[in-house]
C-alpha cells in the first residue's frame, strides 16, 4: 500500500523534505554535507525516472506534463552538482570561520527546503500550492542571503525580503484574481485553480479579470524574475549570499519564476478576448536587457557583475517568450537552459577565484590565466559562453531568438542586438581585467574540485554542436505547447 | 621571313631609341645654352661623358649593399624596355603587345622604385632627400598619368598604343577639348618625370633644391653612367610618346616597305628635334620652383587628366 | 434579503479602506499601531459578515486568525519592540501628508475605474469586493513607499495583506488552501521581520531603513 | 576535405594536451600536423578547380541546428578561397616550424592556431546560415586567443578586445542579415536561401547589413580601427594568417552572400561599395605612410588592399546590375585575382617582418636598418614582396591592378550616368593609392634594411632559421610566377565567375606567347613572360656589355655625399622624415596633422625637438563619441544601484500604477 507513494513525482518532494528533517538534526558539518550531495542525486535520478515511467494523471494538486518535466530535470541537476560545489565551497568558509557548524546545519537544511519548494513549484497542478511553493522558496533564500550576518549580507536579505514579500503579494492577488475568473465557468472549489482545468475553460473566462490578473502575476512572479525595473533585489543578493545560493538563484529558482508566467501566459494566450501577454513581456525583457547591459560597465564586484549579466539573460528569455512562435519559444527554452547551466558554471568558478584570492573586488584580480590556468581558462570560456560566443549553447539559442526575431519585429531585433553588444563590451571590458595582464593577489593553489565547473561547461559546449533528437523533439513539442 | 623582319624592325627600334637618346639631351642643353647667349658645349657631349664614365673605375661607399652595384642595371633595363615599346617610327611592332599604356606606364614606376632604393643604400642624408621627394613627386604624377590613359583609352577604345595611334591619325578623331587637356596634363606629367624646370634642375648640383640628382649623388663610373643613358631614355620615352599619340602622322604602319620605315624614322627624328627645342625654350623661360609648389603643379596635371575624362561625356556620349 | 447583506459588506469593505487611509493619515508610530489594530479588527468583522452571507463556516476561521494575529498579537509585539528599541517619536514620512492623501484618492479611483470595467457577469459582490480590495492594497503599498522607518513599512505590508485576504474572502467558495497560506506567509513574515529587527538591533541602534541603506559597501 | 579540418581540430587538441605535459615537444608537432593537413586540403582542392568541373560534392552532418544539420557545400567559389585559406595556412605553419622556436608564450598559441585554421576552412566550406556564423564567429574566437598570446602587454589586450568587439558586431550584423535572408520561419539553408525572391526594399538592408558585417572583419574604412592594432599584436605567422588569409574570407562572406544568395543587386548598390572601396584605399595607405611600426604599415596595407578588392566587386556589381556579364565577369575576376595576391604578398611581408621581429626584437623602423647586410635572404624576398604589393611589373600585384583598370575602363558602356561619373573618379584613386604604395614600400624596405643601422640590435641581427626562409622563398617565387603566368590562374577562375555571373573571361591559355587579353587584343593585353624575359635579357647585357668592354674596375671608399659624410647613423633620413613631404600634402586634411618644432635658441646646445602628432578622423569622429555616450548612461544609470529599499519599492509601485492605468484606458 506504500507503493502509490513512491511514484517519482512523490519522490522528487519526499526526498528533499526527508534530507531537510535529518540534516537539520544531526551535528556533524562533514556528514550532512555528504548528505546533502546524496538527497540531491537521489532527488536528481528521481526527477531522471520521470521520464522513464508513465505519467499519472493529473489530479488536483499535482501535475506531470511536457512542460514542467524540463524545468524538473534541469534543475534537480543543477542542484545536485550545485550541491557538489557546495560541499567543499562551505568547509573552505568553516576554515576560515565565516561560518559556525551551526549556520551549516541551518545552511544545509535551508538547501533542501529550497529544493523541495522548488520541485514543488514546479509539479504543482494547482495555482494555489505552486504560489505557497514559490513563497516557501523565496523565504528559505532570504535566510539563506543573510546567513553571512554582515552588514551587506544584512542588508541585502532585507532588501531581498521586502520586495519579494511584495512580489508575494501581488501574485497572490493575481492568483485570486485568476479563480475569481475561472468560478462562473468552472464553478467554486478547487477546481477553479486546478491547471490543467483552467487552461481548458479558459476561453469563456472573463477576459478584463484575466488582464487585472497577468498585471500582478507579471509584476509579483516578475520581481522573482529579475525583470528590470522590479529586479533591485536581485544583484545584492547574489552578491552577498554564499556562491552555492547564488548559483542556485541565478540557475533555479529565476526559471521557476519564470515557469509560472509561462503558465500564466498560456492562460490568457488560449483567451481570445483578453489583451495578449506577449508585448508586456516583451517590453520588460527589452527594458530589462539594456538596464542590465548598461549597468554592467560600472560594476566592481565580480558576483554582482554577472548577477546583473543574469539579469540581462532573463531579458533575452522573456523576450523571446513574448515574441511567441515555435521557432522563438524554442530558442527561450533553449536559452533558460543554457544560461542556468553556464550561469551556474561561471558562479562555481567565481566562488573559487573569491576564495583563493580573498576578494570579490574587480579590481583587487589580475592575471587568473596566468596564476591559475585551469580556472582563468574556466572563467574564460564561461564567460565567453555567456556572451554568446560559439561553439558552446547560448550562440545558437540567441542566433534563432535574433534572426527568428528580425524577419518579424526588426525594431525590436535592432534593440536586442544592440543591448547584446553592449553587454557583450561590458563583459569582456571585464574579462580583460580578470583574466589576463600580470596575475596579482595570492597564487595558492586551488583545493576544491573542478567537475561541477567543468560538466557544465562541457554539457553547454556539447549542446552548442550537437543537440540529442528526442531533446530536440521534445523541445519542439513545448515550444508548440507554449503557442 | 616576316618573323625575321619584325624581329629587325624591333631591334631596330631598340637601338634606335638607344643611340638617339643621348642625342636629345645633348641637342636640349645646347639650345639651352644658345638661348642663354652661351656656346655651350657640342651636341655629342652626353656620348662623349658617357664613354669616359663607362671608362673609369667606380668609387662605392663602403657599406653599400649588392642592391646598391644591381639596381642602376635594372632601372637601365625597365626604362629601356618601356622606351622599347613605344611606337617612334613604325606602329604595331612585333612586342608592342605584350604591354600596352598601363604596362609602360609601370614600368617606369618600377625603374623610379629601383632608383629611389639605390638613394637610401647608403644611408645618407642626401639620398634620402633624393628619394622621398622623388616619391612625392610620383605619388601625384602617376595617377595624373593614368587619367591621361583613361582619356584616351576611352577616346581609342583602347590601351594599346599602336591602335590609339591608328586611331589618332584616322579622321574619326575631330577636335576634343579633353584631348587637349590630356596634352597639357601629359607634357606637365613628363616635365616632372624627367626632372626638368620648373619641378627640379637637371644642371644643379646645390644640394637642396635637387631631386632626381640627389638620389644618385654616391653613384659613379659605369653605375653613373648607365643610370644618365636611363634618364634620358626617359626624355625620349615622353617625349616620342605625345609624338606618337598627339602628333601621329609619318608612323609606319605593321609590315610596311623599308622605304616607309625611313620615312618614318626621318619624321621621328624630326618630332623629336622639335619636342627638344620648346622644351628647351620652355625651360629657360620659366624658374625652377620650391619643393612644396611641386604638388600643386601636379595636382592641376590630376585634375586636368580627370577633367578630360569626365569631359568626354560632355562631347561625345557612349 | 440580499440588498441589506450586499450593503452591509460594502459598509465594511469601504470601512477597510477607510481606515487604510487614516493608517496614511498617521505620522506617530504609536498611533500607527493602534490604527492599524483597527484595520484588522474591520477586516475580522467583514470576513466574519462574508462568513455569515456565504454560509461558509471555515471563513470564521480566517476572521479569528485576523482577529487574534493581526489586530491584538502583532500590535502588540511591535508596540514591545517599539518600547525596546526606544523608538516613540514620529515617523518622517517622506512626502507631506497631504499630497499621499491626493495620491491614495488617486489610486482608489484607478482601482474602481480597472474593476467596474468587469461585466456585470461575474457576481456583483465579487466585483464591489474585488474594487475595494485593490484599493486597500493600494494604498498598503503606498503607505510602505511613503514611509521612511521600518515599522511603517511592515504596517504598511501588512494592511496589504489585509486587502488580500478581503480579496480572498470575497471571493466565493475559494478553497481552504488560501487562507491558510495566507495566514502562514503573514506567520512566517512576522517572524523573519522579528528576527530581522533582532539582528538589526544587535547591529545597529534603529530600525530606519535610512541607516540599513547606508551600509553600503564600495563592491558595487 | 572535412577530414583536413577535423584533423586541424584534433590537432588543437591534442596541442592542449601536449603544452600541458610536455611544452619542449609542441611547437614541432602542432605546426607539422597544420602544415600537412593544409596541405593536403590544398592539393584536394586545386584538384577540384582544375579538373572538369562535376556537380558540387556536398556533406551533411547532424551537427549544428537539429531540423536542419550541418551541411557543407564544395563548389567553385568555395574550392578557391579553400585554395587562398590553405595556402597562406601551410606557408604559415612552414614558417611556424622555426618560429615557434622563438615564441614564448607558446602555450598561448599551441591550442589556437589550428583551431584558427579550422574555422577558416568551416567558414568557406559552410552551407548553411548557422554552420556559416558559428565556424565565423570561431574564427574570430581562435585569431582572438591568439591575438591575446602576449596577454601582459597593455596594448595587446586593448587591441584584443577592441577587435573582438568589432568581430561580434560584423557577426551580430551578418546574423541580421541572415535573418532576412531566411525568413520568420527560418529557412536557414543556402538552397532555401537562394530560392527565395526577396524585395528591392529587403535586399537593400541585406547588402548594406553584409557590408558592416563582412566589411568590419574585412577592414573597410571606417570599420578598420581594430584591424591595426590587432594584426600586430598578434605573433608574426597569426598576423599574415589574419592579414593574408582572414580578411580574405570576409571578403568571401560578401561575395557569398552579394552574388550568390541574393543574385539580383541594384545598380546603386554598386555606387556604395565603390565608394567605400576607393575611400578605403586610399586612406588605408595613407594611414600606412605614417606609421613607423612595420607590422603596422603592413597592417594598414592590407586596409588599402581591402579597398582594391572592394573596387573590383564593386565594378562587377555594376556590370552585372545592367547585365553586362563579360565586363562583370572581368572584374570578378580582377577582384579575385587580388584577393590570391594579396593573401601571396601579404604574407610573404609579414613572415619578413616577423624574422626581422625575431632577428632583432623590434618593429620599430627608426631603430632599424642596414640588415640587408645581416639578412640578405630575407631582405631579398622582403624586396620583391614590397615590389609586389606596390604593383610594379613583371610581379603578381601589378596583373590583377592591371585587369581592375581594364574593367574600368569599360566603365562609359554603363547606362547610368552616376556609374559613367563615378567609376573614373574611383580609377584615380586607385591609381593613387598605388602610387602612394610604391612610396611606402620604398620606405619600408629602405628605413629597413638599407642603409644605417639605427641601433644596436639591427648592427648584430642574424639571419633567420630554414623554415622561414623556406616559407618565405616559396611565396616569392609565387609572387613571380603568379606575375608571369597569369593566364592559368584567369583561366583557373573560370569556373567560379561562371558560377556566380554566369559568364567568364576569354580562355587565356590558348592565346600566344602566353599574354592576357581581357577583350581583345587590339584593345588591350599583356604579357607578364615577356616583360620578365625583357628586363631579364635587356639587364644583363647591358651588364656584361659593360664589364667585358668597357672597365670592371671597383674601389671601396667612403660615402661621398658632397663632401660632408658624417659617421653619425642618425644623419640618415628616418621613416618620419621620409613620409614628410606626403605628410605635408594630405596629412593637415586627412590626419589634421600638426608638427611642433622647438628651437633652441642660438647659443644654447640643446638639441632641437621635432614632433609630430595625428590624429585619427575615423577614431575621433566615429568611435569616441559611441564610447562616450555608453559611458555617460552607464554612468547615469548606475544610480539605481545605490536606491534605497524604499525607493526599490516605489518603483514596483510606479510600475503596477502604470501598467492598471494602461489596463484602465485600454479600448
Amino acid at each position: 500500500m506504500i507503493a502509490p507513494l513512491l511514484t517519482p513525482e512523490i519522490l522528487v518532494l519526499a526526498i528533499p523534505l526527508a534530507a531537510a528533517g535529518l540534516v537539520a538534526l544531526l551535528a556533524n558539518y562533514r556528514l550532512t554535507a555528504r548528505l546533502n550531495v546524496l538527497a540531491a542525486l537521489c532527488t536528481f535520478l528521481a526527477a531522471a525516472a520521470l521520464f522513464f515511467v508513465e505519467r499519472p494523471e493529473p489530479g488536483s494538486y499535482l501535475l506531470v506534463d511536457d512542460l514542467n518535466i524540463v524545468f524538473i530535470a534541469l534543475s534537480t541537476f543543477v542542484g545536485f552538482t550545485t550541491s557538489v560545489f557546495s560541499a567543499t565551497y562551505i568547509a573552505h568558509e568553516m576554515e576560515t570561520g565565516r561560518l559556525t557548524p551551526v549556520n551549516l546545519r541551518f545552511y544545509h537544511a535551508m538547501y533542501q527546503v529550497l529544493m523541495f519548494a522548488m520541485n514543488l513549484a514546479l509539479v504543482a497542478n494547482n495555482v494555489g500550492l505552486m504560489w505557497v511553493a514559490i513563497e516557501i522558496a523565496t523565504l528559505t533564500t532570504v535566510l539563506m542571503v543573510g546567513i553571512y550576518r554582515t552588514h551587506e549580507a544584512l542588508e541585502a536579505a532585507w532588501k531581498y525580503f521586502i520586495l519579494g514579500s511584495v512580489g508575494i503579494a501581488l501574485a497572490l492577488f493575481g492568483t485570486i484574481l485568476v479563480y475569481m475568473a475561472a468560478r462562473p465557468v468552472v464553478g467554486e472549489g478547487i477546481d477553479a485553480m486546478v491547471w490543467t482545468i483552467l487552461i481548458k475553460e479558459s476561453v469563456y473566462f472573463e477576459p478584463e479579470l484575466l488582464n487585472v490578473a497577468f498585471v500582478f502575476l507579471l509584476l509579483g512572479y516578475g520581481t522573482k524574475v529579475g525583470l528590470a525595473p522590479v529586479h533591485a533585489w536581485l544583484p545584492d543578493a547574489h552578491a552577498e549570499g554564499p556562491t552555492p545560493i547564488s548559483a542556485v538563484l541565478s540557475g533555479l529558482l529565476l526559471n521557476v519564476a519564470l515557469y509560472a508566467v509561462l503558465r500564466f501566459k498560456m492562460l490568457l494566450a488560449a483567451n481570445p478576448v483578453a489583451i495578449a501577454p506577449g508585448p508586456l513581456m516583451m517590453t520588460m525583457g527589452l527594458t530589462s536587457v539594456l538596464f542590465a547591459a548598461f549597468m554592467l560597465y560600472r560594476r566592481r564586484d565580480i558576483k554582482r557583475l554577472f548577477a546583473y549579466s543574469s539579469i540581462e539573460h532573463m531579458g533575452i528569455i522573456a523576450f523571446a517568450f513574448g515574441m511567441g512562435g515555435p521557432l522563438a519559444n524554442f530558442a527561450g527554452l533553449l536559452h533558460m537552459t543554457m544560461h542556468s547551466l553556464t550561469k551556474s558554471a561561471i558562479f562555481f568558478a567565481v566562488g573559487h577565484i573569491a576564495q583563493v584570492k580573498g576578494t570579490q573586488k574587480i579590481a583587487d584580480i589580475r592575471g587568473l590565466t596566468d596564476s591559475h590556468p585551469v580556472l582563468g581558462w574556466g572563467l574564460v570560456l564561461g564567460v565567453v559562453a555567456i556572451a554568446g560566443l560559439p561553439p558552446l549553447g547560448i550562440f545558437m539559442s540567441e542566433f534563432l531568438i535574433v534572426s527568428s526575431t528580425f524577419a518579424r519585429e526588426p525594431l525590436l531585433a535592432i534593440v536586442l542586438v544592440l543591448g547584446l553588444l553592449i553587454a557583450f563590451g561590458a563583459l569582456f571590458l571585464r574579462l580583460n581585467a580578470l583574466a589576463f595582464g600580470e596575475p596579482t593577489g595570492s597564487l595558492a593553489p586551488v583545493t576544491a574540485s573542478y567537475a561541477p565547473l567543468f560538466s557544465h561547461l562541457a554539457l553547454v559546449l556539447a549542446a552548442g554542436l550537437y543537440l540529442p533528437g528526442p531533446l530536440v523533439t521534445w523541445f519542439q513539442n513545448v515550444a508548440s505547447l507554449l503557442g | 621571313m616576316a618573323l625575321i623582319l619584325d624581329l629587325a624592325v624591333q631591334g631596330m627600334q631598340m637601338v634606335l631609341v638607344l643611340l638617339l637618346a643621348p642625342l636629345l639631351t645633348g641637342f636640349t642643353r645646347k639650345v639651352k645654352a644658345r638661348l642663354l647667349r652661351r656656346r655651350g658645349p657640342s651636341v655629342i657631349q652626353p656620348y662623349r661623358d658617357i664613354l669616359r664614365l663607362l671608362r673609369k673605375e667606380v668609387v662605392l661607399a663602403e657599406n653599400a649593399s649588392w642592391l646598391f652595384r644591381t639596381l642602376p642595371y635594372m632601372v637601365f633595363a625597365a626604362t629601356w624596355v618601356a622606351a622599347a615599346l613605344v611606337p617612334t617610327f613604325a606602329k604595331g611592332l612585333m612586342f608592342s603587345w605584350s604591354a600596352d599604356l598601363i604596362a609602360i606606364i609601370a614600368l617606369l614606376g618600377s625603374a623610379r622604385f629601383f632608383l629611389a632604393l639605390a638613394g637610401m643604400d647608403i644611408g645618407t642624408s642626401f639620398g634620402g632627400i633624393g628619394s622621398s621627394r622623388e616619391m612625392m613627386i610620383a605619388s601625384l604624377a602617376e595617377p595624373a598619368m593614368i587619367m591621361i590613359v583613361f582619356t584616351l583609352a576611352l577616346v581609342a577604345g583602347s590601351t594599346q598604343l599602336s591602335t590609339v595611334a591608328d586611331f589618332m591619325s584616322s579622321s574619326a578623331v575631330g577636335l576634343r577639348v579633353s584631348l587637349g587637356l590630356a596634352l597639357v596634363a601629359l607634357i606637365i606629367v613628363g616635365i616632372a618625370e624627367n626632372a626638368r624646370v620648373p619641378v627640379d634642375n637637371p644642371a644643379t648640383h646645390l644640394e637642396l633644391t635637387m631631386v632626381h640628382e640627389a638620389m644618385i649623388l654616391e653613384y659613379s663610373g659605369r653605375h653613373l653612367a648607365v643610370i644618365e643613358v636611363a634618364g634620358s631614355l626617359k626624355l625620349l620615352l615622353y617625349v616620342s610618346l605625345i609624338a606618337a599619340v598627339f602628333m601621329p602622322w609619318g608612323l609606319a604602319p605593321t609590315g610596311a616597305a623599308p622605304m616607309a620605315y625611313a620615312a618614318g624614322a626621318l619624321a621621328y627624328v624630326g618630332k623629336v628635334a622639335v619636342a627638344g627645342f620648346l622644351l628647351a625654350l620652355f625651360e629657360t623661360a620659366i624658374a625652377k620652383m620650391r619643393v612644396f609648389r611641386v604638388p600643386e603643379f601636379l595636382g592641376a596635371a590630376l585634375m586636368l587628366g580627370l577633367l578630360g575624362t569626365l569631359l568626354l561625356f560632355v562631347t561625345r556620349s557612349f | 434579503m440580499p440588498g441589506l447583506e450586499f450593503d452591509i459588506a460594502h459598509l465594511l469593505a469601504g470601512g477597510l479602506v477607510l481606515v487604510s487611509f487614516m493608517l496614511l493619515y498617521q505620522d506617530r508610530i504609536s498611533a500607527l499601531l493602534n490604527v492599524f489594530a483597527l484595520h484588522a479588527f474591520v477586516l475580522a468583522v467583514s470576513v466574519a459578515w462574508e462568513a455569515h452571507i456565504q454560509d461558509a463556516p471555515h471563513l470564521y476561521v480566517t476572521a479569528a486568525i485576523a482577529l487574534v494575529f493581526k489586530a491584538i498579537v502583532i500590535p502588540v509585539a511591535l508596540h514591545r519592540i517599539m518600547r525596546r528599541l526606544g523608538i516613540h517619536r514620529e515617523i518622517e514620512t517622506v512626502v507631506g501628508i497631504g499630497p499621499t492623501m491626493l495620491a491614495g484618492i488617486g489610486l482608489v479611483a484607478l482601482s474602481m475605474v480597472v474593476m467596474l470595467r468587469i461585466t456585470e457577469e461575474a457576481d456583483p459582490l465579487a466585483r464591489e469586493d474585488l474594487a475595494f480590495a485593490l484599493s486597500v492594497v493600494l494604498l498598503g503599498l503606498l503607505i510602505m513607499v511613503t514611509r521612511r522607518n521600518a515599522v511603517g513599512q511592515v504596517v504598511g505590508f501588512m494592511s496589504l495583506e489585509n486587502g488580500l485576504v478581503l480579496a480572498a474572502t470575497g471571493a466565493k467558495g475559494m478553497p481552504l488552501v488560501v487562507e491558510i497560506s495566507v495566514a502562514f506567509s503573514i506567520l512566517i513574515a512576522f517572524i523573519v521581520i522579528g528576527i530581522f529587527l533582532f539582528r538589526i538591533r544587535e547591529r545597529f541602534d534603529t530600525v530606519d531603513v535610512l541607516v540599513l541603506d547606508q551600509f553600503r559597501g564600495d563592491r558595487r | 576535405m572535412l577530414w583536413c579540418v577535423a584533423a586541424l581540430l584534433a590537432t588543437s587538441v591534442a596541442a592542449i594536451a601536449l603544452v600541458t605535459v610536455r611544452p619542449a615537444a609542441g611547437p614541432r608537432f602542432v605546426y607539422s600536423a597544420c602544415l600537412v593537413s593544409t596541405a593536403v586540403a590544398f592539393a584536394i582542392t586545386v584538384a577540384r578547380l582544375t579538373d572538369d568541373w562535376g556537380p558540387a560534392p556536398t556533406l551533411h552532418l547532424p551537427l549544428g541546428l537539429p531540423w536542419l544539420g550541418a551541411d557543407f557545400r564544395l563548389d567553385a567559389l568555395s574550392a578557391f578561397f579553400l585554395i587562398v585559406v590553405n595556402l597562406g595556412a601551410a606557408a604559415a605553419s612552414l614558417y611556424g616550424i622555426g618560429y615557434g622556436r622563438h615564441e614564448p608564450a607558446s602555450e598561448r598559441v599551441l591550442p589556437f592556431f589550428p583551431a584558427f585554421l579550422a574555422g577558416m576552412n568551416l567558414v568557406v566550406l559552410a552551407d548553411d546560415a548557422f554552420t556559416f556564423l558559428l565556424s565565423w564567429e570561431f574564427m574570430s574566437l581562435g585569431s582572438w586567443a591568439l591575438v591575446m598570446a602576449h596577454h601582459r602587454i597593455e596594448d595587446n589586450r586593448r587591441a584584443g578586445y577592441i577587435y573582438l568587439v568589432m568581430a561580434s558586431f560584423g557577426t551580430l550584423s551578418l546574423l541580421l542579415a541572415y535573418g532576412i535572408l531566411a525568413g520568420p520561419d527560418g529557412r536557414y539553408g543556402f538552397e532555401a536561401i537562394r530560392a527565395t525572391l526577396h524585395e528591392s526594399s529587403a535586399v537593400a538592408v541585406i547588402l548594406v547589413l553584409t557590408l558592416l558585417g563582412a566589411g568590419s572583419k574585412a577592414g573597410l574604412v571606417p570599420l578598420h580601427v581594430w584591424l591595426p592594432l590587432a594584426h600586430p599584436a598578434a605573433p608574426s605567422h597569426v598576423s599574415a594568417l589574419m592579414s593574408g588569409v582572414m580578411t580574405k574570407v570576409a571578403v568571401y562572406g560578401f561575395v557569398r552572400i552579394v552574388f550568390d544568395l541574393l543574385a539580383h543587386p541594384t545598380w546603386w548598390s554598386s555606387m556604395i561599395v565603390l565608394a567605400l572601396g576607393g575611400i578605403t584605399a586610399v586612406l588605408g595607405v595613407l594611414y600606412a605612410l605614417m606609421q613607423h611600426d612595420l607590422k603596422r604599415l603592413l597592417a594598414y596595407h592590407t586596409v588599402e588592399n581591402i579597398g582594391i578588392i572592394f573596387i573590383g566587386l564593386g565594378l562587377a556589381l555594376a556590370f552585372q546590375a545592367n547585365g553586362m556579364v563579360l565586363a562583370a565577369a572581368l572584374a570578378l575576376t580582377a577582384a579575385l585575382f587580388h584577393v590570391f595576391n594579396h593573401s601571396v604578398f601579404k604574407s610573404l611581408l609579414f613572415f619578413g617582418a616577423g624574422a626581422v621581429l625575431t632577428a632583432t626584437g623590434e618593429r620599430d623602423m627608426e631603430h632599424l636598418g642596414g640588415l640587408i647586410h645581416r639578412m640578405p635572404h630575407t631582405s631579398f624576398t622582403f624586396l620583391v614582396g614590397s615590389m609586389a604589393i606596390s604593383a610594379l611589373p613583371p610581379l603578381n600585384g601589378f596583373v590583377s591592378e592591371w585587369l581592375i583598370f581594364q574593367a574600368i575602363l569599360l566603365s562609359p558602356e554603363l547606362p547610368q550616368w552616376g556609374l559613367k561619373i563615378m567609376i573614373p573618379a574611383v580609377g584615380a584613386l586607385l591609381a593613387l593609392s598605388a602610387a602612394l604604395a610604391a612610396a611606402c614600400f620604398v620606405k619600408a624596405f629602405g628605413i629597413t634594411f638599407l642603409g644605417r643601422p639605427r641601433s644596436e640590435a639591427a648592427r648584430n641581427a642574424a639571419e633567420v632559421d630554414r623554415f622561414s626562409l623556406a616559407a618565405m622563398f616559396a611565396f616569392a617565387l609565387l609572387c613571380l610566377l603568379a606575375g608571369v603566368l597569369p593566364g592559368y590562374i584567369i583561366d583557373g577562375l573560370a569556373p567560379v565567375t561562371d558560377g556566380l555571373i554566369g559568364a567568364e573571361m576569354p580562355v587565356q591559355a590558348s592565346v600566344p606567347w602566353l599574354s592576357i587579353v581581357p577583350i581583345a587584343e587590339a584593345r588591350s593585353s599583356y604579357n607578364g613572360l615577356l616583360v620578365f624575359l625583357f628586363l631579364i635579357i635587356s639587364a644583363s647585357l647591358a651588364a656584361f656589355v659593360i664589364h667585358r668592354f668597357a672597365s670592371r674596375a671597383l674601389r671601396r671608399g667612403p660615402a661621398w655625399d658632397c663632401g660632408f659624410p658624417d659617421p653619425s647613423t642618425a644623419t640618415q633620413y628616418t621613416a618620419g622624415s621620409f613620409s614628410q613631404p606626403i605628410r605635408r600634402v594630405f596629412g593637415t586634411l586627412v590626419f589634421r596633422a600638426r608638427e611642433h618644432v622647438e628651437m633652441p635658441p642660438p647659443g644654447n646646445l640643446g638639441p632641437a625637438r621635432f614632433s609630430v602628432d595625428l590624429r585619427d578622423l575615423v577614431w575621433d569622429v566615429l568611435y569616441a563619441p559611441v564610447s562616450g555616450t555608453v559611458g555617460f548612461v552607464s554612468e547615469r544609470l548606475n544610480r539605481f544601484q545605490f536606491l534605497t529599499i524604499r525607493q526599490y519599492l516605489s518603483l514596483v509601485f510606479l510600475a503596477l500604477v502604470l501598467l492598471l492605468l494602461a489596463l484602465a484606458i485600454w479600448p
